[in-house]
């Protein structure tokens, strides 16, 4: 089962990931029910080897777009995790600065180019961004996660349709975990696979990939972005993924079927991943060991959220427009 | 007699109106079985169900459209967008085609529809799920547009709305769900166009909306602490806009404070601010006053958010700063 | 080629109804550019089998959603001719009362819902009307027209999926011109079928009518409207077509190859209709009556229109409340 | 000197812009070989290539999402919206996105970008194609708001947004597409945020926008005529807005009308107006008039549409009328 083309190093750096993401989101959804974190929360728990596969196979100036369910990915580009956290609970910290919240992580210098709050929204503005790296010569490629939900809405249709008559570089990747918030999916379309039975609208192939498996997630990142940066234009991959958790908040989820949870639990991308590596050789103690350092961080992080102070209060008043204001007389 | 939360109220006011009128039915993102994100629409798929009860895909245009259409054709439709800012994606239907549709076909078509949301901020959600926007609905001719504050308001509102033979944005406030108030069995109908007065008061009048209210409220109990009598007003709906209580009052107070969730500019308040100003003026003893969120996005921190959100300490600092 | 299902009376019907389109666009467009005609006129010229073939099929409840290019199919649903080139000419006789205008055509009574000068909009909207003859058991079937670029926004998807999902009972059909205003629709999709190609991303049968053939579209249409009315849910038909003049107004439509132009000519609708009732044995004189007829109708609407006077000034204050009125404060 | 329109104005402006920075590019639809449906892109297409200058689909959120993408990204795009009453078919981008998102991102993403748009009544389009929306975009905090009424602020403004750091809506007035000036040869620019005075007085105010522009002048005539002195502010910029101007202008005449082509309610007039009666209260000698197109949606017909727009004759009742 292990894919041919990752080698080793790929694969641990892509578990470290996995489980960085895993112990990041376990520790926010604590910090919610202690009301650290503000608001609101969605947690990509159980979806973390979508992320990873996909970050493994990105340069460093591609570009990431994702959704509120965005902690994982823009994680996994780099952005430093006590500044996520930060902005999680609303801190001066935080990577917004506390401005945007849960739903609005965005690391410029990391090349995560936003979590978008309202559904579909972001996919137009991925291909966007990707056809200026296509006019400036700067060889990026857009990646652009989205929920199952989320095919259905305009949005998604005007932007997969640009994408593939300007053949701009960008690869739409649909978490496929089968619900939106509380209705399954298969409820509000008419065709099995959302994502995957809608690409030949767009002259498109159907991708589907196992969303649980990282290697699979990491070859299919490979080729669909090779293919967009070859200016063969745009991939829509469906990865057939689950959530642990419910959508959002403190959820439970009552509306899943007890022996579909279980069953998509057992099929953990963690679980999958460390067997894996061990059935390949991989020392226990190697796995443990990122095991560890990757709590070290989280405990970390929440140290340093726990102890950060909240926005300035100056800071209401500040970047709305680019002089840093907000004046709109003179 | 028995306590109703706000968020009960609105399942109660649709129940009791799809109760009455078969035509009646209810569509949007999560209503049916899981009883809506905020729990407003939970028991009308069980007690009404799958016809008249819908869960519809994540398609706003189509969820609007589709009720548009319904009222077309003899339904009096309710279409639930989970979040007012929501209606930004389906803009063009509500502002484009629901609001104009009988003006330009002459009066062919009526639309007896209801477009219901949730409005405001006070959660932290930042700044794509916290606006208020019932300015941008009142700013389009054709939608009428209601925003109750209290559990009974939702309900005889709710039934006002339902019965109108026209389209009615119907805004109800995140913050106030929970909000409780002892509320009668039975039937409840209001109308649609009448103000409220909360507090009568005789120096400054107070006009406020929604979750707005009992931060005007508060204020006035403050001030009636250093002598200052203020009326407060709860608009309840802006269009149709209840200009006589407005007028009135101002005629008899001789100032008045606007208090709006609204970022800044051209928001509900400077509305009021120049009807009353063309009809009023003479009746002014003072500059009117608008309170309103700063003209920002809404920052999601705690901190912030409430820096951003009037409070009733902006309004007593108005009214004082007045003269 | 004849249809088998088509009967005579139905072909001279059809055959009727799209000469009184033909005739009534021409003269509104000279009408124009005389000036009585005001703002804009978008023509259905050479469309007219579109029109004429699904009116023919559907019963007098049922209901009609087209565009701006909207006169042939509000017309043949049955809409008093001067009341529409009254409405073109902004009277106050016109169907609208004036108010409407050229891309604003309805006519409730005989079930023309209206055209929507927004391109797409009116997809959800038709879905709905029919979802409520559903509910209140009227058996109505929905009929939308909209045009090749119209599949491009997300209302076309939005519409299409939720007819699918919920089986309304809606015949959505795409009047394929091969143009956009100016830019042909091939430019702007990565498909070679507009709309048949998107048709199976929502479960639905992928099917394609010679539109300029008056008997070919009366054969999808009754099957279309009938697989809808027996509550087996939506379709989507796409029709090849083209339009004999520009987008618009006076829009001479240089940017289309003068042979391209000249082969579409050659297929009109029309000629294509009366060869064949001819070839039938219909007697010349029938038809000629047919076409006699008809100009006269448009004679006595552009006398009726050229007299009447505009709307009542009052009016401007009307109908935008079901009380008729347009107070918006006590 | 030569003398050009308004409409041939748009394309020399976005030339000016596109030759001197690479990164400035146009999308939108019919905007390439078409040279636009008002002509108003004529030539770029020639000039600078199908890179920079693109048709796109008929999908109004592709076009507006992609040019904020490309905005992150290192361009400064312009993208068209044939008419800004479709600025609702992409509301969603615009007012949620484009404009909130440097705020919400602490102010990490710039997005230089232009929404341009044809705006405004008087050609007998109906209701869904003569709007005047600039109020929409006012309303919205993070975006800037201009609309020239003349050849020459066209070029300038044009220079100046596409200039600016941050996003601009740029209405274009279709009844003035046709109107020409004598416009200087060479680059012109100008900047956001500075009114003009059209025409000085001292009696009476007259504040207008765009095709309202030649109506107050007009009426400034008229009053003249009778012995009125109508100082007429045309503002050019509704965010940033000159105050300055306003406030000093009003101060000098004590008498203050707005002229606008949006529906009544909740106007960049009654924002004006608010603004001025609490800032400059003590100087006015009379009420603030509005004239605004009444509170419906725009009729098709010719002596509708023309009544409902505001007329030079209305503006010299309102002036009238005062005391
Ligand atoms: C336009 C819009 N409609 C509705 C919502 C509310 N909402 C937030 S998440 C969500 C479900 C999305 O489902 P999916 O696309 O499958 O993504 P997932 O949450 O499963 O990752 C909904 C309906 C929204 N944010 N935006
Ligand atoms: C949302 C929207 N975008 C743009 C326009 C401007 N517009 C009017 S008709 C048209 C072309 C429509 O082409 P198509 O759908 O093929 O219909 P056709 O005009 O060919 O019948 C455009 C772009 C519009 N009315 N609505
Ligand atoms: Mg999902
Ligand atoms: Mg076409």
């Amino acid at each position: 089962m292990t894919s041919a083309s990752v080698d080793e190093s790929t694969r641990l750096a892509m578990y470290r990931d996995m489980v960085r993401a895993r112990d990041f989101e376990q520790r926010a959804y604590d910090l919610f029910l202690e009301g650290v974190v503000q608001g609101t929360t969605h947690l990509g728990l159980g979806q973390e080897a979508v992320a990873a596969g996909f970050a493994a196979a990105m340069r460093p100036t591609d570009m990431t777009f994702c959704t509120y369910r965005g902690h994982n990915h823009t994680l996994l580009r780099g952005a430093p995790m006590p500044a996520l956290m930060g902005e999680l609970a609303g801190r001066k910290t935080g990577i917004c600065g506390g401005k945007g919240g849960s739903m609005h992580l965005t690391d410029v210098p990391n090349h995560a180019m936003g979590s978008y709050a309202i559904v579909g929204a972001h996919l137009p503005i991925a291909v966007g961004a990707a056809w200026a790296g296509v006019l400036r010569g700067t060889d990026q490629v857009s990646v652009c996660f989205f929920g199952d939900g989320a095919t259905n809405i305009g949005a998604f249709h005007e932007a997969v349709n640009l994408a593939a008559v300007w053949k701009v570089p960008v690869v739409f990747v649909c978490e496929n975990n089968l619900y939106m918030e509380y209705t399954p999916i298969g409820d509000v379309i008419a065709v099995e696979h959302p994502a995957a039975d809608r690409a030949s609208a767009y002259g498109l192939e159907s991708i589907i990939v196992d969303g649980n498996d990282v290697e699979a997630v990491h070859d299919i990142a490979v080729e669909t972005i090779e293919r967009a940066r070859r200016g063969e234009g745009p991939s829509l991959v469906e990865a057939k993924t689950y959530r642990h958790k419910g959508h959002s908040r403190a959820d439970p989820g009552k509306y899943r079927p007890d022996d579909e949870v279980a069953a998509w639990l057992e099929r953990d991308p963690l679980t999958i991943s460390r067997r894996r590596l061990e059935a390949d050789g991989v020392a226990g103690d190697t796995i443990d060991a990122i095991e560890a350092e990757s709590m070290i961080e989280v405990d970390s992080a929440t140290e340093a959220t726990r102890n950060a102070p909240p926005p300035d209060p100056a800071t209401l008043m500040t970047e709305v427009w680019a002089d840093g204001g907000s004046e709109w007389r003179n | 007699m028995a306590e109703l939360t706000y968020r009960a109220a609105v399942a109660r006011g649709i129940a009791q109106e799809m109760e009455r009128d078969p035509n009646v039915v209810l569509i949007g993102e999560d209503v049916a079985a899981a009883g809506g994100v905020f729990k407003t629409t939970e028991g009308l798929f069980e007690r009404f169900g799958p016809n008249r009860v819908r869960d519809t895909p994540i398609s706003e245009e189509a969820i609007i459209g589709a009720i548009m259409g319904a009222a077309m054709n003899g339904l009096r439709p309710i279409g639930e967008l989970m979040f007012s800012d929501f209606l930004a994606t389906c803009w063009d239907i509500v502002a484009n085609q629901i609001a104009k549709t009988r003006y330009m076909t002459g009066g062919q078509v009526a639309l007896p529809l209801v477009i219901r949301t949730a409005n405001g901020g006070g959660n932290r959600f930042g700044g794509q799920h916290a606006q208020s926007v019932e300015n941008w609905a009142m700013a389009v001719p054709g939608l009428k547009v209601v925003a109750p504050s209290t559990p009974s308001d939702v309900i005889g509102l709710m039934a006002a709305a339902v019965r109108d033979p026209n389209p009615v944005v119907f805004f109800e406030h995140k913050k106030l769900f929970a909000a409780k108030q002892e509320v009668p069995e039975g039937e409840i109908v209001d109308r649609l166009g009448a103000a409220t007065i909360r507090n009568p008061g005789s120096d400054v009048t107070i006009v406020a909306l929604a979750a707005m209210v009992s931060v005007a409220e508060e204020a006035a109990v403050v001030l009636a602490a250093s002598g200052v009598s203020a009326e407060v007003i709860d608009l309840r709906t802006l269009v149709p806009l209840d200009t006589k209580t407005l007028l009135e009052s101002v005629s008899r107070t001789g100032r008045l404070v606007t208090v709006e969730e609204n970022p800044r500019l051209c928001g509900w308040g400077a509305e009021i601010t120049s009807i009353v100003v063309e009809e009023g003026f003479w009746h002014l003893d003072a500059p009117i006053v608008r309170v309103t969120t700063p003209h920002i996005p809404l920052p999601a921190a705690a901190e912030l958010e409430d820096l951003a959100i009037p409070s009733s300490e902006q309004v007593v600092a108005a009214v004082q700063r007045m003269e």
